[in-house]
């Protein structure tokens, strides 16, 4: 693998450029891997990467319909933090954010992780009582964070409307300093980089059909080009894992949403940190290149359309001109959607299956962007040891016969 | 001051009036009916704007959407910025105050443009993603300098002074685009009868017709257009809507339009006759059937240097010559690979000024065009283009020689012609944004070079839009289509009346986009191929040869297309760049798909008038304006404004919140208090099946309440997690009353609806809302009998009206329902009564309750009594993982009940049969003066190490002046089998404060005092 | 005051004779916002009809357009969306869904005639709430009306689509109403009371474009 | 964003006036206290999730507030049919042709799917 520094760049430009090498190769699949991924987004690539580099299994490929990365890698608002309310989901949204703190040195690929806080406000008691316990729980957990009243958070945002005359006048916030955002993109090309250095096989353009499974166990799949065959699969397809589930014989507790995020044109830095609200339902952050990007809640229905409804991009931008009233005549650039794979505990599934050696990583909802490398990493050690990671155990699918829900609606409660 | 490239005559202004206008600083002239980018060119202004990555100087490309330099920042005061106005858009008006977005310390001397000219190499794509990594503590800080660097406009600072609104609008037949297509199919579908929508974004209707050269029943095409609209403008089934942008088409024909109705008058919205007028309105638009009659925008040529101020798009060197009077330079080169553009040199010539030559890129050039500027004498230089731009801050030269456009190469020797303009044409791009923005994709016609939009149901393109270019075609296509629209709606065809134009015989176009230069594209001088992005062919070049082959991920390698503009001039040239350089065809890269919004919308507009005051509804009740006259502090409850306290003026200062709940607290244990609960949600409920369909929603029994009684209830999801609770009494055999909380009424509601419609359709029941018919009030505290026999005609003997009984008679002479329910613990009534009478009642309780102390309270007070007597609120208390045996509630648990109840079932799976869940206690401060913070986590062991094993959390807190001390609920693990435990609540201060675990009941725990 | 028709079910008058002060759902609005007076230039005049009898009919159709005709000489409209009104233009009685209807009449009838449709109905199965505190009627007349109509509410009013006897509920800005078009020159909003201060605001702000004018 | 046909107000409406309520005919078992834990988990959590056609309660809440059945296809969001509760689709993945089956529904879908044609 090429490797990449200031140094190189200079030496790049004096050759004009010509030498560049090929970021991933575009290989022919192999008959039989020792581990197939099925999903080249974020997560599916850094399992790749982690099996390669941690667990020393190479011999894998990532299997992926489109382009990798194209799906809600590309469509997120890439906020990256780990103020979750529950032991076990803060414990694996932690464990990501630690892996996010290096991840630039880590796949010699910059990420652009901005550590600039992301400010969770409360406008109700109800509200703010939610966020003391959140913040309790996690400081308690080793996560950074605190409560601020109105004051403290006029400070940080001076130019958001903090005032009593606001309909839902901010009361406070949690504050996580070491929250942030990332390039979304940068990600699903750095561990594709990473993994394909590595010797995994990044298969694009092709598109898994169905399974192959013997007396409840797996070992292959059908794909456009051909079987491939392995006794390990790991699914991790977002929007698309209640179909492959169904190629299995599985039914999973997902429905799969719209998603929508929009971005203003560019403007010079007025904002520069995170801020959320469940409450008045939106939230921003300003981008690298001077883009407010903003979102808010999923839409209510089914959709795989990458697209949803416009009433809620209204609603988005009404909260956003509520807390910002001087972005008024600030112009929205563009919309989109994406599809996103929501649990009826807004909490991931890691999990094992009724097929042997058939594993899924999905229901992210709303999440999955910022727990890319946590999640990454701990299907990785799931996969190679065939045991569940300990900090993924929580999420089996199994909780929903059981009961054990892991409900984090509160923290998850604005889309993001 | 003189307008030196404006031209004597010609152009649709008004010459007879002169604007003033200032552009970074200077002031300038130009007339009604410039844009802001015409009046620039007008006054020989070339460098509008400096560019976003390498801070090259930048000019006016284009005249519309699609220009992507001319982005400047408008406005005079801070309330009035507009950021990233384009300048082509932008109709002049006396005032107006631009500058531009980029360049410091000003555009014409930019300092960064030095980082940019030695820079530039250092900065291929994605070269953020090879650097700035060591050490890693440094990339905030590198990032607040690439920050600094980042955007183009900026925010205002203040309010915006301007008011927005929306209109939900249904037509038969929406048209959007108001060139010959557009106004062709608007006639045809307007005269039938069909409702008809005409939008245009631009200040006039009439698109190409108002520049173009060609003659509509033989006379100049703009009066065919003046005619037609003005026959719309007569129909009461059209609609017409200018200076109104089709932004986002949505599913089931649902467009929004944006229209700039003050915008073009002036930077903020004047009055109309003393009253606002809103800047701009959003058209929410369902339409029947969509005609997309948006044409085509025109495609530049990829030359070198062909970002210098003087490189035009050669349809806009016309538009500015025959719309604006306006011919932005002296001596013009033109390259094309069609003859359409030739318009340009014609119109060039014929306002006196020299074209020096035109480079045709085909072979052997032919068609009326052609032969005009022969006739003309103008130069044709055949097989040719123009490989590279000369200048710095304005062309100065052009860079000519023959192409080999099969193999990608330069053919002869290039000369350099003398010129101050450059415009080309590389075709044209069908605009089919609309349609893809649900997700179509469009089709590669390699005929016309240019994708073609695939429509959906319902929608249909005309013109230009898919591809059909000669006027006469588009004029009839635009009939045809806006025909079958109306027919599709209903409404009879009518017979086709077109404008006679004569047919034109034009050569075929040849494919060309990148002009190949004598350098290899990584070495040659920057072709640039998204002008507001700085992207270059080497760019797209460098992304390909390191792996990124679909388009998809070129764009996002190299930020082609991700300006404002959205790539509307580049994004086609992009996909052939990339295309060449894979050596794959232009489809097999892959289609361009484009997002809404067509060109930005203001937040505003989308906002509409949901802001500000209007933000929300806030819901009153029937007493609000005696709560407001009371000084109370509100709290928001949903959407409910409810009072939270009530302080009082003490010794010459307003009371603390804590010492004012504090003393209406004591009122109500002391003396009576009285609460606004009319927020409560209240469901009638009639029918045989009535007491059955309770029996199925609540976890408790009601088989046997008797009319005249009240029952607590506690509802559940079939998860077994408790949802909501409430009241609910027996008026009649067939008829109860339920309450809900105030949160919870709509979706109570609803939850009931659902069952009954969905899976017991079969139970003869009605529910009605009658939350809003009645007011309530709560009168509670030891002297509420006495007050209330004052007023009252019920017998309120502690038998003959007990606790938990219902009763109706006169209250202040108004008609009431009585409820002795009790959420405090005191002796208690809910006085219900038609909401219109209410204040009437609520004073009156007043006027007697003085010698009794009646003391209003707030949601706070009532907060506060009712936890010490452990009720619960759902949704503070509880918060979805909650299950009633948690909450200690055995008793509202109906086990044995005869149908498994909502809920119930789920009671038993492992996790919630545990011992150990979390399970409702109450908590005391081992210190009387600690209020616990509401939120606060509960540990066992204080001195574990972080991670710290969490057992619980405090749900409610509160200073108790009847314990005087602090008291709370709380769920601890395991919780009723530890009464009296200690439990310790570790605090961010690193206090470590300690609470022994006790009976959530505090006070009068045999509840004595409400049934007195 | 209390009749009780029979065991099963409790009516009850929520009106008193009695002279007591009554304030209507906009009283509090008229304080705080003002009224506007029309003018000759309005192109929009709204006006409350308070303290209205409003009885929410539930049950099947023949039965009740049976007992309705038979207690006040009315049909109940045989379409989704039908408003009846009679030839006082003082009753109507609109379709809300397939069970269910909105009787309009005279404030101070609306007891009597709940006792009379229930005996009317007997047996059947059906309930009948009185809903009358709890939602008024706004009036909203002038050339401007239907485009004041077009910036609140989602449904098409356009006369083709939405002629005389037509009534919807339907989305009014972030609230909730029911459209009515008894006449010609008049539309109705039937609004529910805790939401009558925020339609009131909205209609004053989105009217002042039409010089909009309240009677009082 | 959809125009919904609502099968009792017999109109089409705008979506805004209705609320999406997840997959359609999941019935709650006859006799809980049979069930398995894990026949109940499927009962509250365990849905169809189809790329394409698909059935799906939604409830005109702005409206008549009446729940009702919609066949859409999740891919392109093209309404197929509505139609009331209690009765069965006749557009379903299995006759995605758009071929309606011999149901008494056939003749109100094929109405419907006129209508369509508007929205």
């Amino acid at each position: 693998m090429q490797r990449y520094s200031g140094f190189g760049l200079v030496k790049h430009a004096l050759s004009h450029h010509e030498n560049w090498q090929r970021q991933w190769r575009n290989p022919t699949p192999k008959k039989a891997y020792d581990v197939i991924i099925v999903g080249g987004g974020g997560h599916g690539l850094g399992t790749a990467y982690y099996l390669a580099k941690e667990f020393g299994i190479r011999n894998v490929a990532v299997i992926e319909k489109g382009w990798l990365g194209g799906g809600n890698t590309a469509r997120n608002t890439t906020i990256v933090r780990s103020n979750y309310l529950w032991d076990e989901a803060a414990a694996l949204y932690e464990h990501s954010m630690k892996r996010w703190e290096g991840l630039s040195q880590d796949l010699n690929y910059n990420v652009m992780f901005s550590q600039r806080g992301v400010l969770n406000l409360g406008h109700t008691l109800q509200d703010m009582r939610d966020i003391q316990r959140r913040v309790n729980a996690n400081r308690l957990n080793g996560i950074d964070g605190e409560v601020l009243d109105a004051k403290g958070v006029q400070e940080l945002v001076p130019i958001m409307d903090c005032s009593k005359n606001a309909r839902y006048p901010v009361m406070g916030a949690s504050w996580q300093p070491r929250a942030g955002v990332a390039r979304h993109d940068a990600v699903a090309w750095g561990y594709a980089r990473g993994a394909d250095a590595l010797g995994v096989d990044i298969l694009q353009q092709t598109e898994v059909t169905g399974f192959k499974i013997r007396d409840g166990q797996v070992y292959g799949v059908h794909t456009n080009r051909g079987d491939i065959e392995a006794k390990t699969v790991g699914c991790v397809a977002a929007g698309n894992s209640g179909v492959l589930a169904k190629m299995a014989g599985l039914k999973l507790p997902l429905e799969s949403h719209p998603l929508q995020a929009l971005v203003s044109e560019p403007l010079k830095p007025v904002l520069d940190t995170v801020v959320m609200s469940n409450h008045v339902h939106g939230y921003i952050s300003q981008s690298d290149k001077g883009d407010l990007v903003i979102g808010a809640g999923i839409d209510g229905y089914n959709g795989y359309g990458q697209r949803g409804s416009y009433p809620t991009v209204e609603h988005t931008l009404q909260a956003i001109v509520e807390m910002f009233p001087i972005f008024s005549r600030v112009r929205m650039n563009r919309q989109w959607g994406g599809i996103v794979d929501t649990c009826p505990d807004a909490c991931p599934i890691i999990s094992k299956t009724k097929v042997k050696g058939l594993y899924f990583n999905c229901g992210w909802g709303t999440g999955g962007f910022k727990a890319t490398p946590g999640s990454a990493h701990v299907f990785a050690a799931s996969l190679a040891k065939g045991e569940m990671h300990p900090l993924a155990a929580p999420f089996s699918i199994d909780r929903f016969n059981t009961g054990a829900l892991i409900d984090e609606h509160g923290a998850a409660g604005v889309a993001h | 001051m003189s307008q030196p490239n404006r031209l004597a005559r010609g152009g649709r202004l008004d010459r007879s009036r002169e604007l003033s206008f200032t552009f970074n600083g200077k002031t300038y002239r130009g007339h009604p009916g410039d844009t802001l980018a015409s009046a620039l060119l007008a006054n020989g202004v070339d460098i509008v704007n400096r560019s976003f990555k390498y801070s090259r100087p930048r000019g006016i490309v284009a005249a519309g959407a699609e220009e992507p330099n001319a982005v400047v920042q408008l406005g005079s005061t801070e309330a009035a910025q507009v950021p990233n106005v384009r300048a082509t858009q932008q109709a002049l008006f006396d005032g107006l105050e631009a500058r531009s977005t980029n360049g410091w310390p000003n555009v014409q001397r930019d300092l960064m443009g030095v980082i940019g000219k030695l820079g530039g190499q250092f900065m291929p794509p994605g070269f953020y993603y090879k650097t700035f990594m060591a050490p890693a503590s440094m990339w905030m800080t590198y990032e607040k300098y690439i920050r600094k660097s980042a955007g183009l406009g900026r925010s205002p600072m203040e309010k915006d002074p301007d008011i927005y609104d929306h209109f939900n609008r249904h037509c038969d037949v929406l048209v959007i685009g108001a060139g010959p297509a557009g106004l062709s199919a608007a006639l045809a579908a307007g005269r039938s009868g069909a409702l008809v929508i005409l939008a245009d974004e631009q200040e006039e209707m009439g698109g190409s017709l108002l520049d173009s050269r060609e003659l509509l029943d033989e006379r100049p095409a703009d009066q065919w257009v003046a005619e037609a609209v003005e026959e719309l403008a007569g129909l009461d089934n059209v609609l017409l809507l200018p200076r109104t942008t089709a932004n986002g088409y949505h599913d089931h024909n649902f467009v929004t339009l944006h229209e700039r109705r003050t915008e073009h008058l002036g930077e903020t919205a004047p009055q109309k006759g003393g009253r606002r007028q809103v800047r701009s309105r959003l058209h929410r638009v369902r339409a029947g059937q969509v005609v997309l009659a948006t044409g085509a925008h025109e495609r530049p040529l990829v030359y070198g240097n062909n970002d210098v101020p003087g490189n035009l798009q050669a349809g806009a060197v016309s538009t500015y010559i025959r719309r604006y009077g306006v011919v932005p330079g002296n001596k013009l080169v033109l390259s094309t690979s069609n003859d359409h553009a030739y318009r340009a040199a014609l119109d060039w010539a014929e306002s006196g000024r020299e074209v020096v030559a035109i480079a045709d890129a085909r072979a052997e050039p032919s068609g009326e065009l052609v032969e005009q500027a022969r006739a003309k004498g103008i130069r044709i230089i055949p097989g040719a283009a123009v490989l590279e731009a000369r200048g710095q801050s304005r062309v100065t030269g052009a860079r000519v020689a023959r192409v080999d456009l099969e193999g990608f190469r330069v053919a002869g020797e290039a000369e350099t012609l003398d010129c101050d303009t450059i415009a080309s044409s590389g075709g044209y791009s069908p605009v089919i944004h609309l349609a893809s923005h649900t997700g179509a994709r469009p089709t590669w016609r390699e005929d016309i070079l240019g994708f073609v939009p695939n429509l959906v149901n319902g929608v249909q393109a005309a013109g230009g839009a898919r591809g059909v270019y000669p006027t006469a075609e588009v004029l009839a296509d635009g009939w045809a289509v806006g025909g079958q629209a109306a027919v599709a709606t209903g409404f009879d065809a009518v017979e086709a009346s077109l404008p006679q134009v004569a047919a034109r015989q034009e050569g075929k176009p040849v494919a060309l986009y990148q002009v190949p230069h004598e350098k290899p594209t990584l070495r040659g001088p920057k072709q640039f191929v998204d002008l507001q992005n700085d992207v270059t062919a080497a760019a797209i070049e460098v992304a390909t040869r390191e792996g990124f082959e679909s388009i998809e991920h070129v764009k996002r390698y190299t930020a082609m297309g991700f300006g404002t503009d959205q790539g509307k001039l580049g994004n086609i040239n992009g996909m052939a760049i990339a295309a060449r350089f894979l050596g794959r065809s232009i489809p097999e890269v892959g289609t361009t798909v484009f997002r809404p919004n067509y060109t930005p919308v203001t937040f505003g507009a989308v906002v509409g008038r949901h802001c500000r005051e209007l933000f929300d509804p806030e819901r009153y009740t029937a007493m609000h304006q005696w709560h407001v006259e009371h000084g109370a502090e509100f709290e928001d409850v949903g959407q409910w404004k409810r009072p939270w306290y009530f302080p009082r003026r003490i010794e010459g200062r307003m009371e603390s919140m804590r010492e004012a709940v504090a003393r209406e607290c004591r009122a109500v244990r002391e003396k009576v208090g009285i609460l606004d609960a009319s927020t409560l949600g209240k469901i009638d409920i009639q029918g045989p099946d009535a007491r059955e369909f309770l029996g199925r929603v609540y976890t408790n029994k009601w088989a046997k309440l008797a009319p005249g009684r009240v029952r607590y209830g506690l509802m559940c999801k079939d998860d077994g997690m408790v949802m909501d609770d409430g009241t609910t009494s027996c008026l009649g055999e067939n008829h109860f009353l339920m309450t809900t909380s105030t949160g919870g009424a709509a979706a109570v509601l609803e939850w009931l609806e659902l069952w009954h419609q969905t899976e017991w359709p079969e139970l003869e029941v009605y529910f009605n809302s009658v939350t809003d018919h009645w007011a309530t009030m709560t009168v509670t505290g030891p002297e509420a009998r006495k007050l209330l026999a004052e007023i009252t005609d019920i017998d309120l003997d502690r038998e003959a009206f007990k606790f938990m009984d219902w009763r109706e008679g006169r209250m202040a002479d108004v008609p009431a329902r009585v409820f002795r329910i009790s959420f405090t613990g005191e002796l208690a009534y809910e006085i219900n009564v038609q909401a219109n009478y209410a204040l009437h009642v609520w004073e009156t309780l007043f006027a007697h309750g003085e010698k009794y102390e009646l003391t209003p309270y707030g949601t706070e007070t009532m907060h506060v009594l009712r936890a010490e007597k452990g009720f619960i609120i759902a949704g503070q208390d509880t918060d979805g993982s909650v299950t009633p045996e948690d909450l200690g509630m055995h008793w509202a648990i109906g086990y044995d009940k005869p149908f498994s109840w909502i809920g119930k079932r789920a009671l038993t799976r492992p996790d919630t049969a545990r011992t150990d869940r979390k399970q409702l206690v109450g908590l005391k401060p081992r210190d009387p003066k600690v209020v616990l913070e509401e939120g606060a986590q509960i540990v066992f062991d204080p001195d574990h190490a972080i991670p710290m094993p969490m057992k619980g959390h405090v749900t409610s807190s509160y200073y108790s002046p009847t314990l005087d001390s602090g008291f709370a609920l709380a769920v601890v693990k395991g919780g009723q089998q530890r009464m009296g435990e200690t439990v310790y609540l570790p605090m961010a201060d690193g206090q470590v404060h300690e609470a022994e675990i006790v009976s959530p009941i505090f006070v009068d725990p045999k509840g004595e005092r409400q049934n007195v | 005051m209390s009749n009780i028709v029979d065991d099963k079910v409790k009516t009850f008058d929520t009106r008193t004779e009695a002279k007591v002060p009554v304030e209507s759902p906009l009283a509090y609005s008229y304080r705080r916002s003002g009224a506007p007076a029309p003018g000759k230039d309005s192109g929009a005049v709204l006006r409350e009809r308070p303290f209205l009898g409003h009885l929410v009919l539930r049950g099947g159709a023949i039965v009740l357009d049976e007992a309705l005709r038979s207690v006040l000489d009315m049909p109940l409209p045989g379409e989704p969306q039908g408003l009846v009104v009679d030839a006082s233009g003082e009753r109507s009685v609109q379709w809300i869904s397939p069970d269910e209807w909105l009787l309009i009449v005279p404030g101070g009838e609306e007891f009597e005639l709940e006792n009379r449709l229930r005996e009317a109905l007997g047996d059947a199965h059906f309930a009948i709430a009185n809903v009358g505190g709890g939602q008024t009627l706004l009036e909203l007349e002038g050339a401007a009306s239907s485009e004041l109509l077009m910036k609140s509410v989602i449904y098409d009013v356009h006369p083709r689509h939405f002629p005389v006897g037509k009534a919807v509920t339907t989305v009014f800005a972030k609230t909730s109403v029911i459209l009515r078009r008894p006449s010609e020159e008049r539309w109705e909003l039937v609004v529910r009371r805790s939401f009558a201060d925020y339609v009131y605001r909205w209609l004053l702000d989105a009217g002042e474009e039409y010089a909009i004018g309240v009677e009082r | 964003m959809f125009y919904i046909y609502c099968p009792y107000c017999g109109e089409h409406r705008e979506e805004e006036e209705f609320h999406p309520k997840g997959e359609a005919h999941i019935v709650r078992p006859e006799d809980p206290e049979s069930c398995s834990d894990e026949e109940w988990g499927d009962y509250l959590f365990f849905r169809n999730n189809p790329r394409g056609i698909h059935h799906e309660m939604w409830v005109h809440a702005v409206g008549c507030r009446k729940f009702f059945n919609i066949t859409r296809n999740t891919a392109t969001y093209e309404i197929l049919e509505t139609y009331r509760m209690g009765e069965a689709p006749s557009i379903t993945a299995e006759s995605r042709d758009g071929q309606a089956s011999t149901g008494a529904q056939a003749e109100t879908s094929t109405a419907q799917m006129q209508e369509g044609v508007r929205a």
